[in-house]
């Protein structure tokens, strides 16, 4: 009803047109045993009014905590241009720009956001976004082994350290396409792989190491040591990194002597709000030689009829709706609003801006973590330094102490037990830019407090 | 035009030393960084565009000037739904409650998120008539990829292992197919009759024991409904294959009739259609998937569940469903989208939603009827249109020589955005045109208009249309020269 | 251009019957208006537009393309301060907290609004050296209006009765003698020397015992210091008048001199210029008048007080101020405007508020050296420019028929929004160009390309110049049609 | 420095070209001794994500309190359409329209804005807007002593019961200006004005009579009479309305035999969020013949150059900018965002989504009355019926029991105290289409328990 502009006229005189008796008739194809008698289970309409009141109680419902977790989502600030410009109608109600004529705008921001993710992680070409950060890593894997030739074994190494929810993607998304995965452990006091670890590999045929950096422990891997280690093996390297820290870190085009091949990663922290999970953007960007290989979406800059510059949808031979069952990837539909989002957030804070969130947030996560340990038996898990994530240990599980902080308004971290039972009661802590010293005050104080009412009941 | 027609890149704004400084966070004391090991530190700065906020704000409101969208254009784009997204849905997803929610924030912060959730996916069991619904995947080709990878767990799971066969009409989407490569199997096609109908024969042909299922639309990319869709269900189910829903053109039939009535095993939803969820440009979507009994324990996870106490709603995940094909998402799925489709659904209700698949269909039926009158051909004239319908071009291309593209981009010059063109891939020189419900009677009648003033000028200035668009910011693009002379990504002149 | 350059009205979308539905709340039963007494119920509904939700926003996001705005374009409006406007601004004004609290909501509802609001007057009174500060005026005119309220309270307190000249210089701006009417007073105008400063003979002729004030911007209107400014207000204050200041052109000096240091006893403030609130297209505005001690009783009411104890902040209003000129508003001013000034002055700070008065001169220097260059002549050329300037096409005019008004139209083809012309009226074919702190060098000098482009156009080919603009949705206007036929408001075809 | 572009190369350049030795020297015409020393009293800046953690934080201060007031600004659903639309750059942040060829879209909007206030008000011409609906009754006061060129005494009726605080407005804004304002009782029983009461005016030369339609206390008036009532005098009527209510209630142009002459009223209703007070819109209709003493911008329909439709602002001769002394008024800067907002709420509601809003809140109002009065000792304090606001009657002071019920988050309306005495312990509340049944519940019931505590201590 709400959104129907018909008027009883207008219905009239439409079917008049067509010849035919009602509405109803319209549907005279389908067969009369199939149609839906009743929508028992659906409720019926609300206005606008009603509808928002509704949504306004569900979300003071879910108040708005301090939140430590971090864990591939992190909350940084979000400049207010960002949303304001990228909700523009033009932008928020158009299609995929395939007619390019009429969807200059939204190619022109994707070129600059090609742009933009090549620059920052010092690779030559991007693509238009990818679905998340998990399935960037699954279509990475794939499109390793696709652009490895010398490869034939599709063996993949996934660090224990690669955040576990990617790694479940990966398997899930390619668990019918004939993968192997191994897995490399992490040093158990330090956090990180080690290059003597992988000696077991050595001799195989291995298409692509995977490495991520920070890892999912927020802590820092030697990337130059690995890269040149899989080159040295004919293996791709896959790097997922976290853009905000590309800021401070060597970009993976530079790791090792020959840099990445293929880079990923959430862009989530782009100026995506955190939204129980989405939608954000996954990145990929590699070297030109591998660019038929890429999956998504890519904007070209040319010309049109009259030589004046504009851009237009590219290498669509790769794509599903070219090359059906041999496109690189099925995906159609992308990310492209918040890839506009993480454009928007990179132009506006610029090389600087963004190595001063970077700086800022490793500043509030080495304060936190210090408030933290300085409580009697929580403890650093790993020695290696990192970037704003860290694991602390404390004395008694964490599940019980995190609903006593929650009850405080307190989001205290992220329980590893259900992922890395072998660290005990281990908590992954985040802190960015958006906390304060009086927000980690109120933590590390929340904290001291549950641990002793904990040990006094 | 002095209103923006012309906009510099972001890079040609930028100087050294320039930047929106009220962006840049407070560095705490110490924030220099020292804790990063030797060697791991980046040694040059990224070149990014160093501007203003004025420059920012200015540069991309000039950007977003340039594109056609909903909000300015009738955008009748065939098999993409480019219906009114409404402002509320915005609105409510972007609360700051929710927009501010971590994906691992404990469910007692998030129960009027989660009521949200669950209520969605019982809306949306009860609009499609299936028995389960996983809210995850991310877009409509997400969703098809976690259909097929229900279907093959299914035979898995029964020990019947050599099904990796997915037959798939002429007519199908390209993410049909690729998903079926992406889930391990061969994709074969099988042929549609003059009606627009499956050729049944075909079908019994084509099934075996090495069927794993099927992947329609249904009404299909045709713009026509498959009439024998319970005989095609029969087929495939005897055949020891399962059906799959592409629920791209769901909206031409909600409320209507149900996938899950015809038969279907397993559909995917794309809300950022039928629902109204913004497009974006390219996306965000959402390709909530729901399934028949038989595929229950397989869905993806996570999902919501509704319990007996409090917190009253809560995550199922891995461990609570042993069987599921697992997690496609780095979190729960686009959340902020099915927030938009909830809120779009709510407003419907069931009264709603009936309507919106009548008066998509009326509109469709409606435009066609309208354009044969002024000339234009159907390619199935004798069947009723379902929400969209194709027009073929054939006889324009053979008496004018003008093409399906010429007719398209000429529709940008007189202000419509313009059908999809040359897919299907059927159906030579054609226009799939889906006008979608909340378009007026006389919006269609403009367009008609223009339609009608195109084949005018197709007989008596064809290089009028060759050459179109005319009034555009920029003239038909070299998309050779584009993918010859690869420019991706910006270089400094010089550099 | 199918770009939207041509919108019919909205009363064109309109059909009986359709409906923007989900907006309309339900009605509760017997909502009928059976309260309403016989005689006194509407008859015949007001025939308002019947269109839909997308009618309406397509429309009005149509229109808004036909627009130039500072997010979109260089808007060198001299006097206008047409600044970038922060969006972060509008989105704290905007918070739902903010956004729904309703103007008579008891303070303890309210202790968040208030101490933005107290500290806000603190600010402004830190800013410009004045004693108090009330922030009701809605707009610089109101402002004017409470300022010459204020002094004729001041003299009429003092039983002074025969007050009633306000003395305003020649290139005053209009809203000045037309408030010195609204109170009650005749405007007399003071003559301006060759320099550009007042003519300190003609002040003193003119300043008597029926003085009741001058009214000065400081920079002028001309885009110059007034240099004697403390001869000037030696002179009214021992004719017994006050000094009121004009705060239009605050933006030139902030940080660097301040009205209550030059002797001013009342001044506005425009914070939709000086602070950066948006000008909405015509408004809202925001004018808070500050003042020296003398006029500190007869301040408007309500303002904001800070207390000792709980509740901290509290409104003043005529029963603590019993001598306040009173109430100028139904509320207590434009809130959300002085939310939006208040994020942008914190945002700025003690650092950025002196920034902007020095950029801001920078700016308008720059440019008016460059525009001499290149041939352009400055009304005022042996001066130093404030913020603004003043060029005169005097020659122009003589040599090739060409007016300020032909140039300012031409420039908006090129893309720039028209500096002010014909204001001041003292100037002959004056443009007053007035670019912001805001605005890049690189910016600059692409309007003075465009400006040297124009002057090229006006030797070669001023046919070109009387016919702009060329390029927008419409050419020239007819004015004086539109003022003989007055054609306000939309009648139905044949109605 | 957040929104100063320029580079230390840019300034050297611009410094240069000027001739300057440094940005100070730029201020060398201002003497010495005036130059501010230091900018004491104001903080040091901060980055957005500081402001808008503050914000928010001074936000939640303020929280969201059930809100049962009205008089004069009243709570009703904002289509979310209207904010995202009207915040658009291009309506945001462009000026007055003075560049009709670069503000068609502004210019239009007014005019449809000009044409949708005239027919809702029953008049043939509008202005752009005033400041609010307040300053509007003053405006229209100065009107009608301009327009009434039979009268020469310059004297405006002013009834009691019209909006306390427009009073007081237009008293301060004509203080200088010579008029005599005479009160007009209301019946104290009933609410409204009496047309006999005004026989003590009979024979003076009266300039205008002031209607508010619903008054203060929400009751009707018998704006008939009251209209023939002046008319037959000489005097102008100058109607007082809620636009909301003119979808229910017949037009001022429609008011006796002759109607209205002058229509002003607060917008604030339409479109435009409560905000503490502004900003809101005044609204100001008028006859034809009265076109050339109104204030305020007119836009008017015309042709270009070329003989195309267009728009521009038209008799600007009535302006400060062209007029000056001699203006109108000194209105310049007006609501125009505001007045956006209003006619696109109109757009949305059409006269069928009006008349709802208008019946929901009438409806609402009346439910609020019979549960208020349900409790003992709480009375109407008038007999005639109302649109949706009502005065009820305590039976002790209200000042206590609201700050009561301030403290369980509820905002039960105005206390008349000081506004009208005479009426004892009388509270002027309000409900719109925004409250629901659970609502109004919650307010009776938690005024029940505050009285009984009230009593009880
Ligand atoms: C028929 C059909 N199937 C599948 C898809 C894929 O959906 P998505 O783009 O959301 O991945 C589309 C969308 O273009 C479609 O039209
Ligand atoms: C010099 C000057 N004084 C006063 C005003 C009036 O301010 P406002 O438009 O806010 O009423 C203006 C604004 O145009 C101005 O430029």
């Amino acid at each position: 009803m709400p959104f129907i502009p018909h008027t009883e006229d207008d219905e009239r005189e439409m079917l008049a047109v067509i010849g035919a008796p009602s509405i109803e008739a319209l549907f005279d194809e389908i067969p009369a045993n199939l149609r839906v008698q009743s929508l028992e289970g659906l409720p019926s309409g609300l206005s606008e009014l009603e509808v928002m009141q509704l949504m306004a109680a569900r979300a003071r419902a879910d108040g708005r905590p301090l939140c430590f977790i971090g864990a591939g989502a992190y909350e940084h600030h979000i400049p207010a241009a960002v949303w304001s410009t990228i909700t523009r109608g033009e932008f928020y109600s158009a299609y995929t720009p395939y007619q390019a004529e009429a969807s200059q705008g939204t190619l022109q921001s994707i070129y600059e956001y090609q742009s933009m993710m090549a620059r920052l992680t010092g690779m030559q070409v991007s693509n238009a976004s990818l679905y998340d950060g998990a399935t960037a890593v699954a279509e990475a894997c794939l499109m390793a082994v696709r652009a490895n030739r010398r490869s034939q074994a599709a063996r993949i190494l996934l660090p224990r350290s690669l955040h576990p929810h990617y790694r479940a993607v990966t398997l899930a998304m390619t668990l019918n396409q004939d993968l192997t995965f191994d897995t490399l452990p992490y040093v158990r006091d330090a956090g990180h792989m080690s290059v003597d670890s992988l000696a077991v590999h050595d001799g195989q045929d291995i298409t692509a190491l995977v490495i991520q950096q920070p890892n999912f422990f927020g802590v820092f891997e030697e990337v130059d040591a690995l890269t040149d280690w899989a080159h040295a093996r004919g293996a791709l390297v896959i790097a997922v990194v976290n853009p905000i820290s590309l800021a401070l870190l060597k970009p993976p085009g530079e790791w090792g002597a020959k840099g990445a091949d293929i880079v990923v990663g959430e862009g989530q922290p782009l100026g995506c709000p955190l939204s129980s999970g989405g939608p954000y953007f996954g990145f990929m960007t590699t070297r030109m030689q591998h660019v038929r290989q890429m999956p998504g979406r890519i904007v070209g800059a040319t010309v049109d009829a009259d030589g004046r510059p504009g851009f237009s949808l590219t290498l669509q031979a790769r794509e599903q709706h070219i090359r059906r069952a041999k496109a690189t990837s099925n995906i159609c539909t992308n990310q492209g609003l918040l890839m506009m989002a993480g454009t928007l957030y990179l132009a506006l804070m610029g090389a600087e801006g963004l190595e001063r969130v970077a700086a800022a947030s490793m500043a509030r996560t080495a304060e936190l973590v210090a408030a933290l340990t300085a409580i009697p038996h929580v403890r650093r898990a790993f020695a290696r330094p990192g970037f704003h994530e860290a694991v602390v240990t404390l004395e008694r599980p964490v599940a019980p102490v995190l609903a006593a902080l929650a009850q405080r308004g307190i989001q205290g971290g992220l329980d590893l037990a259900d992922y890395y039972p072998e660290l005990g009661a281990a908590l992954l802590v985040c802190a960015t830019e958006t906390k304060t010293s009086a927000d980690i005050d109120a933590y590390a104080s929340a904290l001291s407090e549950a641990l002793r009412s904990a040990r006094a009941a | 035009m002095s209103l923006a027609l012309r906009e510099k890149l972001i890079f040609d704004y930028s100087r050294p030393g320039r930047g929106a400084r009220g962006q840049w966070p407070p560095v705490p004391a110490g924030a220099a960084p020292e804790g990063i090991p030797a060697g791991l530190e980046r040694r040059t700065r990224p070149q990014l565009p160093e501007v203003s906020e004025l420059d920012t704000v200015r540069h991309y409101t000039r950007l977003s000037q340039l594109n056609f969208s909903i909000d300015t254009h009738f955008y009748p784009l065939g098999s993409c739904t480019m219906k009114y997204n409404p402002r509320a849905c915005n609105a409510a997803a972007l609360l700051p409650e929710f927009a501010g929610r971590h994906p691992l924030a404990p469910v007692t912060h998030g129960q009027g998120f989660l009521a949200c959730m669950y209520e969605l996916q019982e809306m949306l069991k009860a609009v499609t008539g299936m028995r389960g619904v996983a809210l995850s995947p991310l877009a409509g080709a997400h969703g098809e990829f976690a259909g097929v990878a229900m279907i093959r767990a299914y035979h898995r799971a029964r020990g019947d292992l050599a099904r990796d066969e997915i037959i798939v009409p002429q007519a199908a989407h390209g993410t049909n197919p690729a998903t079926a490569t992406m889930c391990g199997c061969v994709a074969r096609e099988v042929a549609v009759g003059a009606d627009g109908d499956v050729d049944l024969e075909a079908l019994r042909a084509v099934v075996g024991a090495k069927t794993a299922g099927i992947m329609l639309t249904n009404p299909s990319t045709l713009g026509v409904f498959e009439r024998r869709i319970e005989e095609v269900a029969r087929i495939v189910h005897q055949a020891g294959g399962l059906l799959y829903y592409d629920g791209a053109n769901l909206n031409a039939i909600l409320g209507k009739v149900r996938p899950g009535d015809m038969g279907f095993d397993a559909i995917h939803m794309n809300l950022h259609k039928t629902f109204a969820t913004p497009h974006g440009g390219g996306g965000p979507g959402a390709g909530a998937v729901g399934v028949s009994a038989r595929l229950l324990p397989f869905l993806p996870v996570p999902i919501v569940e509704r319990g007996a106490e409090q917190p009253l709603y809560r995550w199922l995940g891995e461990r609570e469903l042993p069987q599921s094909i697992g997690r496609l998402t780095g979190f729960g799925g686009n959340a902020g989208v099915l927030l938009r489709a909830y809120v779009y659904m709510r407003m419907l209700g069931r009264e709603g939603m009936r309507r919106v698949g009548e008066y998509a269909t009326l509109n469709a039926n409606y435009l066609s009827a309208r354009l044969q009158q002024v000339g234009f051909e159907a390619a199935y004239p004798q069947r009723r249109a379902s929400h969209e319908f194709i027009l073929t071009l054939k006889r324009a291309e053979q008496d004018y020589g003008v093409t399906a593209m010429d007719v398209a981009k000429r529709l940008l010059d007189l202000g419509f955005h313009a059908p999809t063109t040359y897919f299907p891939l059927l159906i030579s020189e054609c226009l799939l045109i889906e006008p979608t419900e909340t378009e007026s009677k006389q919006t269609l009648d403009a367009f008609v208009a223009a339609m009608a003033q195109i084949l005018r000028e197709a007989q008596e200035d064809p290089e009028q249309l060759h050459g179109a668009p005319h009034r555009l910011p920029v003239r038909r693009l070299d998309d050779v020269r584009a993918a010859r002379e690869l420019n991706l990504i910006y270089q400094e002149a010089g550099g």
